[in-house]
């Protein structure tokens, strides 16, 4: 996926800062790497009772006896998932970006933030997630709250399998990330597009005045942008089947092959919904390829926190909500005046959220049993309690442990992010001189421009001509 | 996660049933794992068309066909969900024949199936997506989401109902096949290739070549025709060497299932004879255009080679589990001449195909299918089907006529469905954009712009620059 | 699938052999998967360094590098297939130690290992490609097929025999093997990297460089020597994640089997460590070159960037079972550093390397042979190899003199075969496109024009868009 977001990235601005974009793209893959496997695996993964933080297994330092590998093919995987989360700010804030305000946050994404909300909601230990299974097992819900079955009792739980410290029962169920990936990502994105600010004539004229419309800085490559969406796509079929992290139990390759399905319809439908609608919106009738390439990503986006727990009917709706979503985010960033150079921010940070809130809405008590070994006729989406579809459905407990995992994640990002951008913002480093910015950050860092298509010269062809010049010559004039 | 043990089970003969009950699980894991990796290496084959197609048009339409190509990839997924994936393989008996499936639309009764569903549905736009290149340059958007959804809805599932579903009446699964044999077309040579290719080649017939390339603006004919080359060759070897790549997905996937006896077996020869029929066709196809050319400047022919490469692929589509791999290299460099004599032979009837998708897909479909009637080896198919019957090679004629009968089967059908069809859109006049479209480019007319925004403004720019270059003493980092 | 039932075998201890011999079944289907798996991405790899290359040269050679790519690919799979996989593991028996294989030529008789075969081609074609972007620009296309065949059929398969066949002379798989410990070159430092990276360097230095690279017309030094830059630095990038990715089946995937006791835990470090080397080198070799570069105009150098990732993976690639992931980080960014040493003093000497795959393949090669003989950690090796032995901060150096020896023998080898066969292309003046050529760009020479069609006829275009905009008002879709 790293190849995708780049290729993405890199047809999605202008010409004059593609050597730039792909640079930073390469980078955050490899600091992540090393973030990553220096501090953020210890943190996210370490095997402490802390529900908070773990800390231990810095530097992998406590599997060197390799008895079982599967550690190590853990880390692989988790990396893997770090490195997207801070790819996607590289798109946001192209063009005007400085490298080394890139380098800090990278390694502060994957080496902390990041981390910190991957073990609140994936690690066993954490105190948001639905895998939480050695919290302390207290009973924290009162009596009454008990009889409206917003809870369930310690003793009566455990019989049955529920683990009573999840948060209001069923805890948050992100099955793939869309909160912990992209929303984390999205969230650092947005923080970042604020206080950078947008390029250079976006949105206000030489003279500082605001532009009525807004002057649109057109991708230089379609293609690209197309690959890259393809290779993203691809690349979800590792992100969203690949999350049931075990493919051998009956049941999880079930999840595994539905994960599949689901990923599949949401994207179609988004990216229909978000064409159609860009289609229906424009006086001209345009067919937009860029709505419809990043109304595949938002149908992508919204199903990976549900893609194992919604059947195939709900993928379709929440794809297609999830098109239009992006559409209307589009416009309002716009209207906002906030500059996101490849629309990151409506794909993952609105999607994001989208995804996380669909689980509370569309999960399928069948499909949460499967996926998460819960009882049977337990938690489900509003739609199905709703419906009377379940005994026992928590009264929208799923859909506030979303809504929770939702603000505790923005709000966590927020609350560190801002400061360090505004840090290295007040110190001059967040943000390449103006003259920089308008010649291009290929000249002006990268020593000249990402594409050379100068023709050989006139002699050269000239005595190439000369050489064979016979009457059924297929050489075309020079 | 095994949780058997003669503890827990109480006596031994428990806990070895117990054992034996995982295995199955296991089994049942391993396959559909083995099918997830497969599809998606199919599904990235769409990439590779992707590329393919943008490189082999001119600049000024890279846009359409992009979206075109992904349009169809959306459109195959909702189209074969909602309607296909139940025409195709609903309700499957071995015991009788039907021409439809009538079960399980919109994946409603499913439960288990999730993966083979996955598996098809990236055939399915597969086959849908194969038209998009030779249409390209002229067809409007309407006619082609039109096309995608009829085609991946209810044309390709007839087909694959026909030949791979249990109940289909040529499938090689039911229990009375057809010949005593069935068809044999493994991974679909003929219900991808020929089905997509065969509509391509309609399609191309009543849409008329772009403007400019067999007529001048008078109407005269050219002599020669007017090449068209396409704007993009790096574009073009990606998108083939990433369609090779997914064929690996394509091609041994289609065993649907790795754990069950002979399925490896079966999986390992079909990468080899893929690896191989792709490697023989890619040459043949480049020798032969270099020697065929003006021996006074002698050209070495990229896209006969990268089209060359792709033919061997789709000829050996249907037979890469059941010939040997000594027979993957004259399948595989027949399919590379097949591929030069269809194109020259289109180029001569006038018929214009933009990425020749026609030659590699259709030709070579007809041809993968007679080759499995020629060199299908009795043991192999008996190690991938079941049952051994060889092609005409080894003495056996069953085989070959049910192959013949599956070539007329699918060009008749996609004919009688597809042939009105675009004949009604074209009567409509919904089919082909406007001349003055067409004239510009429909990256502008209907994309708002071109794909590519390289000129910058040269004026500001050599502005900025200087400006930068003034300035540029005092940088640091 | 599974048929053991203690009712059907009749007694208890049948129904366990039963269930024993469908477990050995299962693990050999595991294994098969887990091959086609990771060989489908090690060719995937193909694609990346087509769009390396491709990225690499200027824009008027484009499509000739592309052609070479993927003829070398289809000449691999033909060529392999033939003899290099029988002079490769032919006949491979523990107990002695041969030259080189003597079976299944023609995979004569290799009935149930096609999956093996399909692994090692993609190998074989990797080796072979290395050497495409090093004399791109100059080399003509004769000499690049006979190289080709004659490197996969002959030169790779006997250092392939030495070091991965059982009855290799260098193998730490045969029974006795050299100084007691045998080579370690897990995924291929050394068979791969090294052996295509000094027939690169050989051809380099028999081709010359490129014109008016060392030399202006009158013959004089120029110095500094001309910058050649590549026309994309997109498509590179593209190609440097493809071979990223690629590589995740190349180095986990030599354990060739992920059912074996161990293999599992062998496959997910060897993927750690070649993650954490890879990003190692990467951001040794563009720290190291932006602190080199003028303080005034410091350079964050993307190329650097690029083949220090590349550099890191090859240099990894030999140990990447066998060391700590710790052991990684040094191993990367040493190998970052060898990358930028190596291309310096090529070009020192005047050496043209294209696409500085000789750094790259051949210096990271021989690193990550040596690194192995240091950073070795028994333990790990034992899991890997089944027996311990360390590296010299273990305290060991058996290790280290057998991969030195391997060095040697590698370096030896190619030298005594590609060295004169390519003295002979000089000779025949077969293996240099002619001067008109070369200036012209091998495209317009040799493949009908240019790989880009981006500028159409500013008049034609002008005009069609003038009318365009006249009619635009009556537009429907």
């Amino acid at each position: 996926m790293q190849a995708g977001f780049a290729m993405l990235c890199a047809g999605s601005i202008r010409s004059i800062n593609i050597k730039n974009i792909m640079l930073k793209n390469l980078l955050d893959a490899c600091g992540g790497a090393i973030g990553y496997w220096s501090l953020g695996y210890a943190f996210a993964y370490g095997s402490e009772n802390n529900s908070f933080i773990g800390s231990s297994n810095f530097f992998l330092g406590s599997v060197k006896d390799y008895t079982s590998g599967y550690d190590l093919a853990f880390f692989f995987f988790q990396w893997a998932f770090a490195a997207t989360a801070a790819t996607i700010v590289a798109g946001t804030v192209a063009e005007r970006c400085k490298m080394v305000a890139y380098f800090v946050y990278s390694f502060a994404l994957t080496a902390f933030i990041y981390p910190i909300v991957t073990r609140a909601v994936w690690a066993p230990q954490g105190w948001l997630g639905a895998f939480r299974t050695n919290g302390p097992s207290t009973t924290w819900c009162t009596t009454s709250q008990q009889e409206m079955g917003l809870c369930i009792s310690g003793s009566f739980a455990n019989n049955d399998g529920f683990y009573p410290s999840r948060l209001f029962g069923p805890g948050m169920i992100d099955f793939a990330g869309s909160g912990v990936v992209h929303l984390t990502g999205g969230t650092t994105a947005i923080v970042a597009a604020v206080i950078l600010g947008p390029r250079i004539g976006r949105f206000k004229d030489e003279h500082g005045v605001k532009l009525i419309s807004p002057n649109n800085m057109p991708a230089h490559s379609v293609i690209l942008q197309v690959l890259g969406t393809f290779i993203l796509w691809f690349g979800w079929y590792g992100f969203n089947p690949g999350s049931t992290l075990i493919q051998s139990t009956a049941s999880s390759s079930y999840v595994a092959a539905l994960a599949a399905v689901n990923t599949t319809l949401s994207a179609a439908s988004g990216a229909l919904a978000s064409f159609a609608l860009r289609w229906a919106l424009s006086d001209s009738g345009l067919l937009d390829v860029t709505a419809l390439t990043n109304g595949a990503l938002s149908g992508l986006v919204a199903i990976t926190a549900g893609c194992a727990v919604v059947w195939p009917w709900a993928a379709v709706v929440i794809g297609m909500f999830g098109g239009f979503l992006y559409i209307g985010f589009s416009n309002l960033l716009i209207k906002l005046r906030i500059d996101d150079a490849v629309d990151a921010i409506p794909v993952h940070f609105a999607n994001g959220i989208w995804g996380c809130i669909s689980v509370g809405l569309f999960a399928s008590n069948t499909l949460v049993k499967k996926a998460y070994d819960y009882p049977t006729n337990s938690y489900a989406g509003w739609f199905y309690e709703w419906s009377a579809g379940c005994n026992r459905c928590g009264n929208g407990s799923l859909l506030a442990a979303q809504l929770v995992g939702v603000i505790f994640i923005i709000g966590w990002t927020v609350c560190l992010m801002t400061p360090l951008f505004w840090t290295l913002n007040q110190f001059g480093l967040f943000r390449v001189p103006k003259e920089e910015e308008q010649v291009g950050l290929d000249i002006s860092h990268h020593g000249g421009s990402a594409v050379q298509l100068t023709k050989p010269t006139e002699e050269a062809l000239a005595a190439h001509k000369r050489k064979s010049s016979t009457p059924h010559s297929p050489i075309p004039p020079p | 996660m095994s949780t058997c043990s003669v503890a827990d089970q109480g006596n031994a003969d428990a806990a070895i049933n117990c054992l034996i009950a995982q295995q199955v699980k296991d089994h049942a894991s391993l396959d559909t794992f083995y099918h997830i990796f497969a599809a998606a290496l199919v599904f990235f084959m769409q990439a590779g068309f992707a590329m393919l197609c943008a490189g082999s048009v001119r600049a000024k339409n890279a846009k359409n066909i992009m979206l075109k190509n992904l349009l169809d990839a959306c459109g195959a997924a909702l189209g074969f969900y909602a309607l296909g994936w139940g025409f195709a393989y609903g309700g499957a008996d071995a015991d009788v024949k039907t021409f439809i499936g009538d079960a399980d639309f919109f994946l409603h009764q499913n439960a288990d199936g999730h993966h083979a569903f996955f598996f098809q549905f990236a055939f399915a736009a597969t086959a849908a997506t194969i038209v998009a290149g030779t249409i390209a340059e002229r067809c409007s958007m309407i006619a082609y989401l039109c096309y995608s959804t009829i085609l991946t809805a209810f044309t390709y599932p007839i087909v694959a109902h026909a030949i791979w579903s249990k109940s289909g009446f040529l499938s090689a699964f039911n229990n009375d096949p057809i010949f005593g044999c069935g068809v044999v077309d493994f991974a679909g040579s003929g219900v991808v290739h020929l089905t997509g290719g065969m509509s391509a080649l309609l399609a191309a017939l009543v849409l008329g070549p772009r403007m400019g390339r067999f007529y001048d603006d008078n109407g005269e004919i050219l002599n020669p025709p007017k090449e068209m080359p396409g704007h993009s060759t790096a574009l073009q070897m990606l998108g083939t060497f990433i369609l090779w790549t997914g064929w690996y997905g394509f091609n041994p996937g289609s065993t649907l299932g790795i754990s069950y006896d002979g399925a490896a077996e079966v999986a390992s020869l079909s990468a080899v004879t893929t690896t191989i029929a792709a490697a023989s066709g890619c040459v043949t196809a480049m020798a032969t255009r270099y020697f065929a050319s003006d021996p006074l400047a002698r050209q070495y022919d990229l896209t006969a080679a990268m089209n060359g490469a792709l033919g061997g692929l789709v000829g050996i589509t249907a037979g890469c589990s059941v010939v040997q791999p000594w027979a993957a290299v004259p399948i595989g460099a027949i399919a590379g001449l097949v591929y030069l004599g269809a194109s020259n032979l289109l180029i001569m009837l006038r018929i214009d195909d933009t990425v020749d998708a026609v030659p590699v897909h259709m030709a070579n479909g007809i041809w993968g299918l007679l080759a499995v009637g020629l060199f299908c080896d009795p043991n192999l198919k008996s190690n991938a089907y079941g049952s051994k019957h060889g092609g005409l090679f080894y003495g056996e004629g069953d085989l070959f006529g049910a192959q013949c009968l599956c070539i007329l089967f699918i060009c008749g059908w996609v004919t009688a469905i597809m042939g009105p069809f675009f004949v009604m859109l074209r009567k409509l006049g919904w089919f082909r954009v406007s001349t003055e479209d067409e004239l510009v480019g429909l990256d502008i007319s209907k994309h708002g712009g071109s794909a590519y925004e390289l000129a910058q403004s040269k004026e500001g720019n050599k502005q900025a620059y200087n400006d930068f270059i003034k300035t540029a003493g005092d940088n640091t980092i």
